[in-house]
């Protein structure tokens, strides 16, 4: 399945978005993630379902003014 | 200091970028006495894992961490940001940026006072980012934010404090709201006179991060924003046209 | 701090004057941590022998004390007066004052220059309390004078830094000479800011002493000359017209 | 003899400065002295006559800026 | 000049208010050179008939009119007022304040713009007192103003302009929009710095009304105006830290 | 104006050096207004003669002349120069420059007084260069001049008025003499604001030699020093803190 | 029947706008009008009803800033 | 004999001051003259005899601020 992460197109098959972490070696990490541009929490994200074209956005603490 | 019931004894919010390097920016921390300071979100990749390194190193620090939204240009990504940003860091603080124009970086009022009103719904303790403006910051206030952060000139500018009447006005304005005065300020003197104006804290971040030695910098404005807020507190002369001699003029022997 | 071959570690030189009680004063001095002090000479009676106990209270201080010839007019009243003084307070050092206009308390450079020569033939270390002028400030040099002490503004006014462009110009023309910001400075942040100014040192007295809380003051004082030397010493960031973010813009999650 | 002092006319026997500033009980104060306008070190008080009219200046430590 | 498709030859506009007499007012208007005056709307009695007095003074000025809707402090109080004034004075201009703040006659920006909108899609041709703020400036923009006119400072308040990086930033920012320093001013080298900063032209009231001589004081600030406009235009030299002496070195003759 | 009994209407002395070319110089001094411009003296040659021709244009120009001492750094260099000026222009006036720093062209004012009273005692009218110093102003009046000319800024930075502290206090003190702000002024503003800090007049010439339209900025020079003396003797309103809506409260309508 | 007429009370008989204008004295003047907090044109006044305790208010040109 | 004319060398026959002026083709113009850095009115140029290692300046009118 086609899916766009982070801005980049991934080939990916998951059927959730806890299991495209997963598969994107994030499943540990502290993370937050948003699913077309809405805020997805981390307890949704099991049963977030993904489809061709969804655009996931996986973001990490950074340096900040 | 209290900020949303949180006490701090020092009146220094430090940024967190722009530092040669992340051993540098703890240098700096330290040596600014900050317990505070701010941080972003940014993608992460399963590649660099970039940003778990970034947080392992911050909460080592053991200050109170102050997420932003900033380069938010819409209320929609501001609060999205946030929301994203309160359960990564575990905070219901969020430095709101809600950007109205690029190069300037300036505050845009009116999406920052919509931004508030949805975030304070949700349960956030907001630390807005705005302008002087007085009827901006009344709104803010209404939205229910408990802390206002007016800039004192553009982010990364170094001019210091562009419009010392408005800042002075607001000041006046709202005795008994904590202001910070964020953004723009260049030298420890600058610090120290927001101070003397009345503020009660300083958030600084480019001023530190690109000086020559950002962990001496860092100390110097610790040191000027406990300066300035004593100074404030001892109760400055009333600055007078004429001169007056200090040295008692009775006494003076004629040697004419 | 090195004044004539004599070190300090503090950068304040303190006035004794104009505070409400000897013990304030004492208070002060300690508070600001300065380690040389202005006193001058009045006359004195056998009946109050005043000048006596002010003389034992400033020895219990354990400071340097440098006389001034506040109140002189004429090159022969300063000389004499720093004559005088030198034979009572055991020192080299005068604080060389020749005014020549009573408002302002504005200094006679003229007359400056030439008590300067004829203090420096007599042995004299002398500290003249002069103006921005550039060219006075070559003859007072020539006259054997190793510090200057141009005004920040008239003495007692408050006012800080009435002439920052003159000011500068001094100390670009003089990068080896140790300069002291003496006179008119009101609030903390006048001082750092001379210090990011490059100045070596500042002068004060009204504004420790008129203050509501002059020990709180005078420390507070002593704190920002210690950050704004601190932060010239940095290396501060170059100042620009156009805002810069702080916080990186690469990164940043797209949420539309 | 007739001496001014600290501004003040005085009516005063002082053969010298030095007797002088005993007969005003300064004689063991920290003091510097000018007469007529001129200084006179500590030194030279004992040898320094008096004159009917003289202007005599003596000044203690004080407060200063 | 050109105001919403009328040519106007001076880039002054006057108020008509606290002069001392209509004699006065109608005096100074005639020496301003102003060909826009701003007007207000208030109660009417049979008894007195005050306005239409008024009225036939200022149709005897031959000016144009800008109605004002000073002291509105919501949009349905400045809409409707604006309403009123298109039909008492005949004229789709309207100087469009919505207040936010007292003390200051600070701009609500934000009721600003929502009134804006709603006049423009009435036909009016609204003339907005602003603040210097960019955002709030590109909004009243799109709301379909064709003019801006942010505060110098507070009105009456005579301070000049208290934010010049703020209206610098503004000018900069929007280079093909007439921009009026409106409120504020109070001497003509005021007015003259808002011309050479790039402004297109002044609103002026209380320093013309309030002058020992309102008439003269209203010759000077139109000359002011002029002046500073023709230095814009002529291209003035580049500031420089140095000096640089006029008179030419070559050639001097050797008198030692 | 009047300057040593000479009578004048305009309040703008222009010099004539830096022009693009002879003739743009006579269109800025024609359009300036100017009645007196500046000149000085240079080593001439058989072979050219350029001085002849300057001196033909000179003439043609119908204005007064004042020499200077431009370039001189020593009392004899002044006096002999201007000894020379008084046979070639046969004028008792010259402008006195006698100059102790080259980058800042920094007056020596002890140079200054000495020269000032040699060519008074010769017949001489002396216009001194000179700067703020309230003293050196006191002494030049007891050499016998009658007029003083204390810089803005550095001769050529256009930087303006660096102290007008300085300069409103050498105002105040010398209430009756012709005062002529000489060097520093950039835009036509800082010379409106000179006249209404009391100034008699001003002397100029980069600012408008320099400029890209020399003659418009010429002409708006003129005019903008006639703005500002008249905004001075018109009595400007006194600033105040707060604002004061121009527009009556009373009798608005209640639109609730 | 009673209204308020520019904020003071007024005991007036008029059945329109227009009439109490009228009966105001101020038919003739440049004067525009707002009933109740809301603009009425001029050439409403006729069909614009008053009753009992309605808010008139009646402006006119006056100096501004 | 050899002068020094502003600055520069010159190899002139002249007895006064004023034949120098004419020999260097000055004697109409308007010019002022020094003589080893001393002002030389007009009047005297006549009566001033030059001799070897004279300097002699020579100005005219030019531009100034």
């Amino acid at each position: 399945m086609r899916i766009e992460v982070n801005g980049e197109p991934h080939e990916i098959e998951a059927a959730s978005l806890a299991e495209a972490l997963e598969k994107l070696g994030l499943a540990d990490a502290t993370v937050a993630t948003a699913l077309n541009g809405d805020f997805v929490p981390r307890g949704e994200r099991d049963g977030t379902r993904l489809s061709e074209g969804d655009r996931i956005e996986i973001v990490a603490p950074m340096k900040g003014g | 200091m209290d900020f949303y019931g949180v006490e701090t004894r020092s009146r220094l919010l430090l940024g967190t970028a722009q530092y040669p390097s992340p051993a540098v920016m703890a240098d700096a921390v330290k040596e600014s006495g900050a317990e505070i300071v701010t941080v972003s979100l940014r993608r992460e990749s399963g590649a660099q894992r970039a940003g778990q390194d970034f947080w392992a190193l911050i909460r080592d620090l053991g200050v109170r961490v102050l997420p932003n939204t900033a380069g938010c240009h819409t209320v929609k990504e501001a609060v999205t940001t946030a929301q994203m940003a309160r359960e990564v860091f575990d905070t219901n603080w969020v430095k709101l940026e809600v950007i109205g124009e690029e190069d300037t970086q300036h505050p845009d009022v009116i999406g920052l006072v919509e931004a508030a009103r949805v975030l304070t719904d949700e349960g956030f303790e907001v630390f807005p980012y705005t302008t002087e403006d007085l009827v901006a910051a009344e709104r803010l206030l209404e939205a229910g934010c408990k802390v206002l952060m007016p800039w004192g000139s553009p982010i990364g500018s170094g001019q210091g404090i562009n419009n010392p009447f408005g800042l002075k006005a607001l000041r006046a304005h709202f005795p008994e709201v904590p202001l910070v005065v964020d953004a723009g300020l260049g030298v420890p003197s600058h610090a120290a006179r927001a101070m003397e104006m009345g503020y009660d804290a300083v958030l600084l971040n480019t001023a530190v991060a690109k000086a020559a030695d950002p962990a001496a910098m860092a100390a110097a404005f610790g040191r000027a924003i406990e300066a300035g807020r004593a100074g404030f507190e001892a109760g400055p002369m009333e600055p007078r046209e004429m001169a007056a001699p200090s040295t008692p003029v009775m006494g003076k022997a004629n040697l004419a």
